[in-house]
């Protein structure tokens, strides 16, 4: 039975690996008070996901995918997701960005960036 | 099942009519005269589908799909007609007399009040023509919304209060009516009023009768108990659109609604199979005797008077669940009755209010010596709706007790019996406090005078009205009732 | 840090190197791992090593916000630009066979393909130094 | 076919990202210049929806192969009956704004602003409308992302600070739904080993048993179920549509919420499908009990504010939950219901809004108790807002009743009584919260504390108003109209697997 | 051939134009009108009926001998009272309701069918209230008889249509035993003031003003024997409830004080002679009843007028306070004389004939006779006392004759013409007789009837003698069961003002309480929750806490309640959502694995 589970664990580390990743960036999202932890906290929550696809992607031994000249069938790893991420990623950059600016615009207004004395700033009219 | 384009004018007169009012707002003579003009319009067109309607015919337009189960179409048969006649006639005399209090008082926002009224007695014309209950229902919210502002028109918080009230029963019934109507829709695929009724064979017994109580439910405009509280609420708005209420749209189109269920789409028959007459009966004759009680106990005039209203709509009520010949006849002709005899109460409320600023029935003491033709119609009316002669409510009355024998319910007798004494022991308090008891002192009259002219006519004319019909009660209301009982029982009386 | 030798020397150094390997990474994008986005990204980590090194009016001279919203905006009309062509030789969007097959001049894809890159890589690059720029223009955050 | 007409579902996305950027560079000369060309774009991209539109009734659902790659190698644009109504509906909507916007951002954003605002304006557009045309699940995530992105960009782009907050909470909860979607999608993935939303449904079928397929599910659900706001995932939407500029607040009230639900459906009925939710699967039941916990929820939320944008972006919230419901009972009639509810909450709400804005605009608050009497000095603005709000309640013969008819169809012939009951008593509830208002702008008129003797508002925010108040009517009195595209888009959507 | 009472309603229609002279000249002419159309159709065979209801024929006027009969008796009596009225200025609402009244019992003996009869039963009801209330002061009881005579119209129609729906045909006829019989029975016993129904009659007709009363105590309760008689068919029953009648009338009347109090008590007794002759059921029996309907019609108003004269001249009605008026008034005296012995059975006078002829009629009854025998002596004791303190006696603490003059001559009139007429059928009885439709004659003046007679007035005199009931004019007895009526009607009015209302109230101050709660706790419903959950843990925190912190608490928790009004959910951090994402995503996952 045990056995079993750790051979579970260890034949899916990469996933269990994300899933740690995502964890760690929800915590993050949830219990860090600063706006810019909790944007960091974000980026790792959407790298998790990065890792998981390529993960899944992998080919054991497989090279990328590119087509060489002397086309033998050589083994590839799935190009697909590869190039998702990369959408992604994009995705993930300008969220940060947005993120960002309005971290720092936050700042500018109120100086802090801390979620809770915001609340209470937000309390006083 | 002639097609025809008549029926649609009486919807679209008003609504014409209430874009007019709201363009020629500022001047009042021009608004009033379109008002008037488009209610001796719209009484000359009702009347013109009269004819065939006599000779048992029926006039059907189809306007446009709307939802399924229902088009929005329109259907004049004898029953509607009953109501878009009453309707029609008493929207007139209303306006006449609305004229002369909303001047008398010097009312605000009169621009706002004619036009909601156009529009409500629009939605009005649509109920008592509607061929399915989609449009039945649609039309149902729409006047219970334009009702609202004529309601609240004094703006004063508790009229609001009352405001928020009637919304509150209203909607809450119209929804309970969409319920029931989607139900019925989805138990027989169709929503088409059909004489006899189309419910039978379908659903479980226990349904069917749920979805009668959710019938029910959705016509709280009945204002049987304990739905009531809208409608005394609704006494803070101006008399006339008390009268409208209570004589023209509101609660005739609630009664108006169980009929139509009962007879066009339950049937006679299954209703009595499923016990559901005695249900009716049960809520009807609890409502007669209670609302009785509060009217006895009300000294305010309107709010007695609404009251009264509330047991005389039971009466109908009654009628329905006897579910005998003699018992829907009555009902259906108690509607235009009790219509023409409590819309003379509530012109004399009116009046004596702008006579003399008065309305608690013990600040009345001897009002009747100032204000004579007020006070007598008002007596007379009275005495009509307690059932006595010369007044046309004694036909329906007689009907009922007929019915109530014919249905083998004789205890119902015993309901007639002690309501009858009830009515007089509220309304001739009122008679006496008016006419025969002395006032308080010489000073007390002092500032009473009689109401202007176009709120006199009004009275004498609905007074003269309920007299005419005790004498000749055949024409047109009884007929038409006949018409529509053959209709729904494939019998006539 | 205006003091620091090192640094500026190293970035001169290393800067022109940073941008030509971006321009490699874009140009294979065609064929091989890589593309305008890297590409353009890290030509805009050249601006970054910049900006440390000469502060903001060091890149300002070479590229201000307006200079960089309007490449931004140049990439993506060339982007956009390109796959409308394909339309115009009734293919679909961004169907370079079309093309091909419209001029008959073989391989012409990769070529459009680069140029497609090229654009993305241009406005990946604008976009970024814009962003560092924003951030970067606040209350004495760096000075020079 | 005309190949413009042929190209128009490329067009929709293309020629509004180089608008965007025109708008930019026009932007960059003269300030002036930025908002003609977003509402010639938007009146364009509009039209060929319009066209589109038509070419689906009559030529059937349109395919278009980005790059002439076919699926599942290349990215494909499917407009069938279902989302060219979506795109109708929301172009339609983002035209009013757009007219209503010219004055209607007066307020809200700095002028030195106003040309970024068109742009991300635009884009947002844009966004919203690849997500409803494309074909290819992924990539609706990208453009779901545009959309949000974008959102998250205009929700902090007032003057009022507050917004700032609420537009970082809405940002960290939208991409964590980002995540969850895109972790489904890599499942959905995983489990087929394609993206394209016609061949998932296809191949999905021989793997319903995986819990990789189950897993994936859940988590579409959730990360959509906070895109829209669903009970109780709203939490940033009471703030974002509080806070934020009008503008942008009728914005995501009507065309974004109303594409994500799009989404969410699509995924739901497209991907996975009807026999997926109800038999493999049975979620139906959880949806229908969420749901109608929204609808009373939520207006039970609504009846307590006194904000008056608050108190409709928790009406909001509780409209939603009729879409859902709809997706819960999962039967022709309530999906028609729903459908056209898409319809209906777009036009009332976005009528509502629109008073809303303008209420701030002449009179600078949104606290309801100050409205006594404005029905005096705008009667046009309160009587639009007194025709959608009826609408809103359900009244007939309002849009708004029909869908509601609609969906209590539904609901009683799938025999959830008890659910059509909740659908009812929710719609008294809206009584409650509308009428508050309405009576407050009717009566105050003699109370002597009538405020702002300002007058009606300007005709660019009035116009679209009044359209949508009119639309509030006649598309209910009409209503077979756009009951002609909706049928065969619920037949589509239920027909599928 | 007109309908006598198309007539008078006619008539009555245009009072209200003419004023003064010109209005008693009118009304006269009226009342003659009506009583010609009535002599008229005594022999008329014609017959007015009209389609009223679809499908229901309505007979309002068709003759036969007992409606001609009972229509002459009606008409002239009507005359007859219109006549006393004419003392002075007509005041037009009384004059009204005198004529409708007489309209009204006129229809009613026409009438052919029980719709007709039931619509002219509520004119009469409503007429009579016309005449009480216009007298001052009449308000209550006015109310009350119209309460009593609607309840009674009531249970007429009720039975009327119990018995249309059995019988399916809508004209007169015996009713079968059953629910309608009783119900028509009550209807008609309003009316007939059977016991316990009576009480309005003294109620009532003490109140109306002097003519008031005399038109008053002619038509309600003869119409009422009348219609008895034309459905027949009753059933020894009703025979004892005449006799009770009789008997409870003649003793009540010989215990009031005020004189028409004392005359109403005797209306009741004299209609429980009809009533028994009708409930005898014989031809000889209805013949009886009419005759003593007529001669009672006669005596009783000759009284009534007699004590409306007195009253109008002494404006006094209590026989404890007048007196002597024999000196003043002789004209009156005589012909009080004269119908108090009528009304006593005095043999040469018309009340000895038809008593006689009901005596008779109830001979066939057992116990029957011997009672009416006892009323009859009874009878004549209160008829005696009536007489001797208003008139005879010296007139106490010396006033003596405290009336200035004679009746006016309108009233003298209208009693000469009554007093003549008492004499005329006493005399000769065959001319009233010979229009019984039975054609039963009297025979006064046969010797038992005589011996009969005289061993009355002997019982009579021997009981003067003995309990001497002349002596002490004062004791006044005016509690009759309407004190019952009035309590429950009291009772029905106090439980619609304070129970009922109070329920009411109770319903919507709880509805109002619970939708108060709703929105109060809609308003923040988070904070609301911590709030009801603090305030139902604060009895245990303070039950196993240290007082300290338990008071902490308490703080806490009302602090809550202070800012709970104005504490709105702001905006939070995204924390919170997230946890209800991991919360919510959590469950869904159970969802899964559950399926």
């Amino acid at each position: 039975m045990t056995e079993e589970l750790f051979t579970l664990f260890l034949s899916r580390y990469n996933y269990w690996m994300a899933i740690v990743l995502m964890l760690i960036g929800l915590y993050a999202l949830i219990a860090k008070q600063n706006l810019i932890k909790k944007i960091i906290g974000l980026n790792i929550f959407q790298t998790a996901i990065f890792l998981f696809y390529i993960s899944f992607a992998d080919v054991t031994g497989g090279t990328a995918p590119i087509l060489l000249p002397e086309g033998t069938g050589a083994l590839y790893v799935n190009p697909v997701p590869h190039v998702l991420m990369l959408t992604a990623i994009v995705v993930g950059v300008s969220t940060t960005a947005v993120a960002l600016s309005i971290v720092v615009r936050i700042s500018r207004e109120y100086n802090v960036i801390d979620d809770d004395e915001l609340g209470e700033v937000m309390q006083r009219p | 099942m002639t097609p025809g384009i008549l029926p649609l004018l009486p919807l679209l007169l008003p609504i014409a009519a209430a874009a007019l009012i709201l363009v020629v707002g500022r001047h009042e003579d021009l608004r009033e005269s379109v008002t008037l003009g488009t209610a001796g319009v719209m009484v000359v067109v009702v009347l013109a589908m009269l004819p065939e309607i006599l000779e048992g015919g029926r006039i059907s337009i189809t306007l446009l799909p709307l939802l399924p189960g229902g088009d929005l179409a329109l259907r004049v048969d004898a029953f509607g007609m009953i109501f878009a006649i009453t309707a029609s006639v008493l929207w007139f005399l209303n306006s006449l007399y609305s004229i002369g209090y909303m001047r008398a008082l010097r009312e605000h926002d009169q621009t706002r009040f004619y036009f909601c009224f156009a529009i409500a007695i629009a939605a009005a014309m649509g109920i008592a023509f509607s061929a399915n209950l989609v449009t039945l229902f649609v039309f149902y919210e729409i006047l219970t919304l334009v009702t609202y502002p004529l309601v609240v028109h004094a703006g004063t918080p508790e009229a609001l209060q009352a405001g928020r009230k009637y919304l509150a029963y209203l909607l809450g019934g119209g929804i309970c009516l969409l319920g029931a109507t989607i139900i019925t829709y989805t138990l027989t695929g169709t929503t088409e009023f059909i004489p006899g009724g189309f419910l039978a064979g379908t659903g479980t017994g226990l349904m069917l009768q749920l979805l009668f109580i959710l019938y029910m439910a959705g016509f709280v405009k009945a204002a049987w108990m304990p739905f009531h509280a809208w409608l005394p609420a609704a006494m803070v708005a101006p008399t006339p659109v008390s009268a409208f209420l209570h004589a023209v749209a509101v609660v005739t189109a609630g009664v108006f609604g169980v009929v139509r269920i009962a007879g066009w789409v339950y049937g006679t028959e299954l209703m009595a199979v499923l016990g559901l007459g005695t249900v009716l009966a049960v809520i009807a004759s609890f409502t007669i005797i209670t609302a009785s009680l509060f009217a006895l106990a009300e000294d305010n005039l309107k709010r007695r008077l609404a009251y009264s209203t509330v047991s005389q709509l039971s009466y109908i009520l009654l009628g329905v669940s006897m579910l005998s010949m003699a018992g829907l006849t009555g009902a259906m002709v108690h509607i235009p009755f009790h219509a023409f005899l409590k819309i003379t109460l509530f012109f004399g409320a009116g009046a004596i209010i702008v006579g003399s600023g008065r309305e608690a029935i013990s600040e009345m003491r001897g009002i009747g010596r100032k204000m004579p033709v007020t006070a007598v119609t008002f007596a007379a009316a009275a005495a009509g709706i307690c059932g006595l002669p010369p007044f046309c409510a004694l036909i329906s009355k007689v009907y009922l007790s007929v019915g109530a024998v014919q249905a083998g319910e004789v205890i119902l007798l015993g309901v007639i019996i002690a309501s009858s004494v009830l009515n007089v022991a509220y309304f001739f308090p009122i008679i006496y406090t008016m006419i025969v008891a002395r006032p308080p002192d010489n000073r007390a009259l002092g500032e009473v005078r009689e109401a202007p002219f176009t709120m006199l006519i009004p009275l004498i004319v609905t007074v003269a009205i309920s007299i005419a019909i005790f004498f000749f009660p055949a024409l047109p209301f009884l007929d038409l009732a006949g018409i529509a009982l053959a209709e729904i029982t494939g019998g006539g009386f | 840090m205006r003091e620091n030798v090192v640094i500026r020397t190293v970035a001169r150094l290393s800067i022109p190197f940073i941008q030509l390997f971006s321009l490699y990474v874009i140009v294979h994008g065609a064929s091989g791992a890589g593309g305008g986005f890297q590409g353009g990204v890290v030509f805009a980590a050249s601006f970054i090593l910049m900006l440390i090194a000469f502060g903001l009016s060091g890149i300002r001279s070479r590229l201000g916000e307006k200079g960089a919203m309007v490449l931004a905006t140049v990439g993506l009309f060339i982007y956009a630009g390109i796959g409308l062509l394909c339309t115009l030789f009734s293919g679909n969007y961004l169907e370079y066979a079309a093309i091909e097959s419209a001029l008959g001049i073989p391989h012409i894809h990769a070529f459009l393909i680069d140029i497609v890159e090229a654009g993305i890589g241009i406005t990946v690059m604008a976009v970024m130094t814009l962003i560092i720029l924003d951030f970067a223009d606040r209350e004495g955050m760096i000075r020079d | 076919m005309n190949p413009v007409i042929a190209h128009l579902p490329v067009l929709l996305l293309v020629l509004p990202i180089i608008a965007a950027l025109l708008i930019l560079l026009a932007g960059m000369v003269n300030r002036n210049f930025s908002y003609p060309i977003t509402l010639a774009t938007i009146s364009f991209q509009f039209a060929s929806s319009l066209i589109i539109m038509v070419s689906v009734m009559t030529g059937g659902t349109i395919h278009y192969y980005l790059g002439g790659w076919a699926p599942p190698m290349g990215i494909e644009l499917v407009i069938d009956a279902f989302n060219s109504y979506v795109l109708v509906v929301i172009l339609a909507m983002a035209l009013l704004i757009a007219v209503y916007a010219r004055r209607g951002t007066a307020l809200d954003i700095p002028p030195e602003k106003t040309v970024a605002f068109f742009v991300v304006f635009q884009l947002l557009v844009t966004g919203l409308c690849g997500m409803t045309i494309t074909g290819d699940i992924f990539n609706l995530y990208v453009f779901l992302e545009i959309a949000s992105i974008s959102t998250y960009a205009l929700v902090a782009s007032g003057r009022n600070t507050r917004s700032l907050i609420a537009g970082f909470n809405y940002l960290v909860l939208g991409s964590i739904a980002a995540g969850l979607i895109v972790l489904g999608i890599g499942f959905l993935y995983v489990a087929t080993g394609t993206l394209n939303m016609g061949e998932l449904a296809a191949m999905l079928p021989a793997s319903y048993g995986l819990a990789t397929v189950q897993a994936a599910f859940l988590l579409l659900m959730i990360g959509f179920s906070i895109k829209v706001a669903f009970f109780p995932l709203h939490l940033w939407l009471p703030d974002a549509y509080t806070e934020s500029p009008s503008v942008v607040t009728i914005l995501i009230a009507t065309a974004t919420s109303k594409v994500t639900a799009y989404a969410m459906i699509r995924v739901i009925f497209s991907v996975f499908t009807l026999q997926y939710i109800t038999e493999s699967f049975p979620v139906t039941e959880m949806i229908l009990v969420i749901a109608s916990i929204a609808i009373i929820a939520g207006a039970v939320l609504a009846i307590a504010q006194d904000n008056l944008k608050r108190m409709l972006a928790y009406s909001s919230i509780s409209q939603m939950g009729y879409i859902m419901f709809a997706i819960g009972i999962a039967n022709q009639a309530a999906l028609e219901g729903g459908l056209l509810h898409i319809l209906a909450h777009a036009v009332m709400k976005g009528c509502l809004f629109m008073v809303a804005g303008i209420l701030i605009y002449r009179t600078g608050t949104t606290a309801i108790r100050q409205f006594s009497g404005l029905s005096k000095t705008m009667p046009f603005t309160c009587a639009a807002f007194v025709l959608a709000g009826v609408s809103m309640i359900g009244i007939p013969p309002t849009i708004g009743f029909m869908s509601k008819y609609y969906l209590v169809l539904g609901a009683v012939e799938a025999g959830q009584y008890l659910a059509a009951a909740v659908l009812l008593i929710g719609s008294l509830l809206a009584v409650v919260y509308i009428w508050r208002v309405i009576e407050i702008m009717y009566s105050g008129s003699h109370q002597e504390e009538t405020l702002h003797t300002g007058a009606e508002a300007p005709l660019s925010m009035l116009v679209p108003v009044l359209i949508l108040a009119a639309s509030c009517l006649f598309l209910g009195i009409f209503v077979d109209v756009p009951l002609a595209i909706i049928e065969p888009a619920v037949t589509l959507l239920l027909g599928v697997g | 051939m007109i309908p006598p009472a198309l007539i008078i309603l006619a008539g009555l229609i245009l009072i209200p134009l003419f004023t003064g002279t010109a209005r008693k000249f009118w009304v006269i002419a009226v009342g003659t009108g009506g009583l010609v159309a009535a002599t008229l159709a005594v022999h008329s065979s014609s017959m007015w009926s009209v389609t009223f209801l679809p499908g229901i024929e309505l007979v309002l006027f068709s003759v036969d001998p007992v409606r001609a009969y009972a229509g002459v008796v009606f008409a002239g009596a009507a005359l007859m009272a219109l006549l006393y009225a004419i003392f002075r200025d007509l005041p037009a609402f009384e004059t009204m309701g005198i004529l409708a009244s007489a309209g009204a019992a006129l229809g009613i003996v026409y009438a052919g069918d029980y719709i007709t009869i039931f619509i002219f039963w509520e004119i009469l009801a409503l007429a009579s209230l016309l005449v009480i209330w216009s007298a001052p002061g009449s308000g209550n009881s006015g109310f009350r008889y119209l309460l009593y005579h609607i309840f009674g119209g009531a249970c007429l129609l009720s039975g009327f249509a119990i018995v249309m729906a059995d019988t399916g045909s809508i004209f007169i006829g015996p009713i079968a035993p059953g629910p309608g019989y009783f119900l028509v029975a009550i209807g008609i016993g309003m009316n007939a003031a059977f016991i316990p129904l009576h009480t309005w009659v003294p109620d009532s007709y003490p109140r109306a003003s002097v003519s008031g009363s005399v038109a008053l105590s002619i038509f309600t309760t003869k119409v009422a024997v009348l219609l008895l008689v034309l459905i027949g068919g009753w059933g020894t029953g009703l025979a004892y409830m005449g006799a009770l009648m009789a008997l409870y009338g003649a003793v009540g009347a010989l215990l009031q004080d005020d004189i028409r109090r004392l005359l109403s008590y005797s209306v009741i007794s004299q209609v429980g002679y009809m009533v028994a002759a009708v409930g005898s059921g014989t031809v000889t029996g209805t013949d009886a009843a009419l005759a003593h309907m007529a001669n009672d019609i006669l005596s009783k108003a000759l009284l009534f007028m007699a004590a409306g004269a007195v009253i109008y001249r002494t404006g006094i009605s209590r026989m404890s306070r007048l007196g002597g008026l024999s000196k003043t008034m002789p004209l009156t005296a005589v012909a009080a004389v004269i119908g108090g012995f009528a009304l006593a059975g005095i043999p040469g006078l018309n009340g000895s004939a038809s008593k006689g002829m009901v005596i008779e009629a109830g001979a066939g009854i057992p116990y029957l006779t011997p009672l009416l025998l006892i009323v009859a002596v009874i009878t004549l004791l209160y008829v005696m006392r009536f007489l001797y303190f208003v008139f005879f006696r010296p007139a106490p603490d010396g006033r003596d004759g405290n009336s200035d003059g004679e009746a006016p001559p309108a009233m003298l009139a209208a009693m000469a013409v009554t007093a003549g007429s008492c004499l005329l059928f006493g005399l000769f009885p065959d001319f009233l007789t010979t229009f019984l439709p039975g054609g039963t004659s009297a025979h006064p003046f046969s010797p038992d009837h005589l011996a009969e007679s005289a061993e009355v007035i002997l019982i009579a005199i021997f009981l003067i003698i003995l309990i001497r009931p002349l002596r002490s004019p004062g004791w006044s007895f005016e509690k009759d069961v309407d004190r019952f009526y009035c309590a429950v009607g009291k009772a029905v009015v106090w439980f619609a003002r304070y129970p009922l209302d109070a329920v009411s109230e109770a319903v919507s101050s709880i509805i109002g309480w619970i939708t108060s709660r709703a929105t109060w706790f809609s308003q923040n419903p988070a904070l609301a929750i911590r709030i009801e959950g603090r305030t139902i843990a604060l009895p245990v925190v303070r039950a196993l806490w240290d007082p300290a912190s338990a008071d902490r608490y308490g703080a806490t928790l009302s602090a809550m309640r202070d800012l709970y009004s104005d504490e709105k959910p702001g905006i939070r951090g995204s924390g919170y959502g997230l946890i209800l994402v991991s919360i919510i995503a959590f469950l869904y996952y159970l969802y899964g694995v559950l399926n």
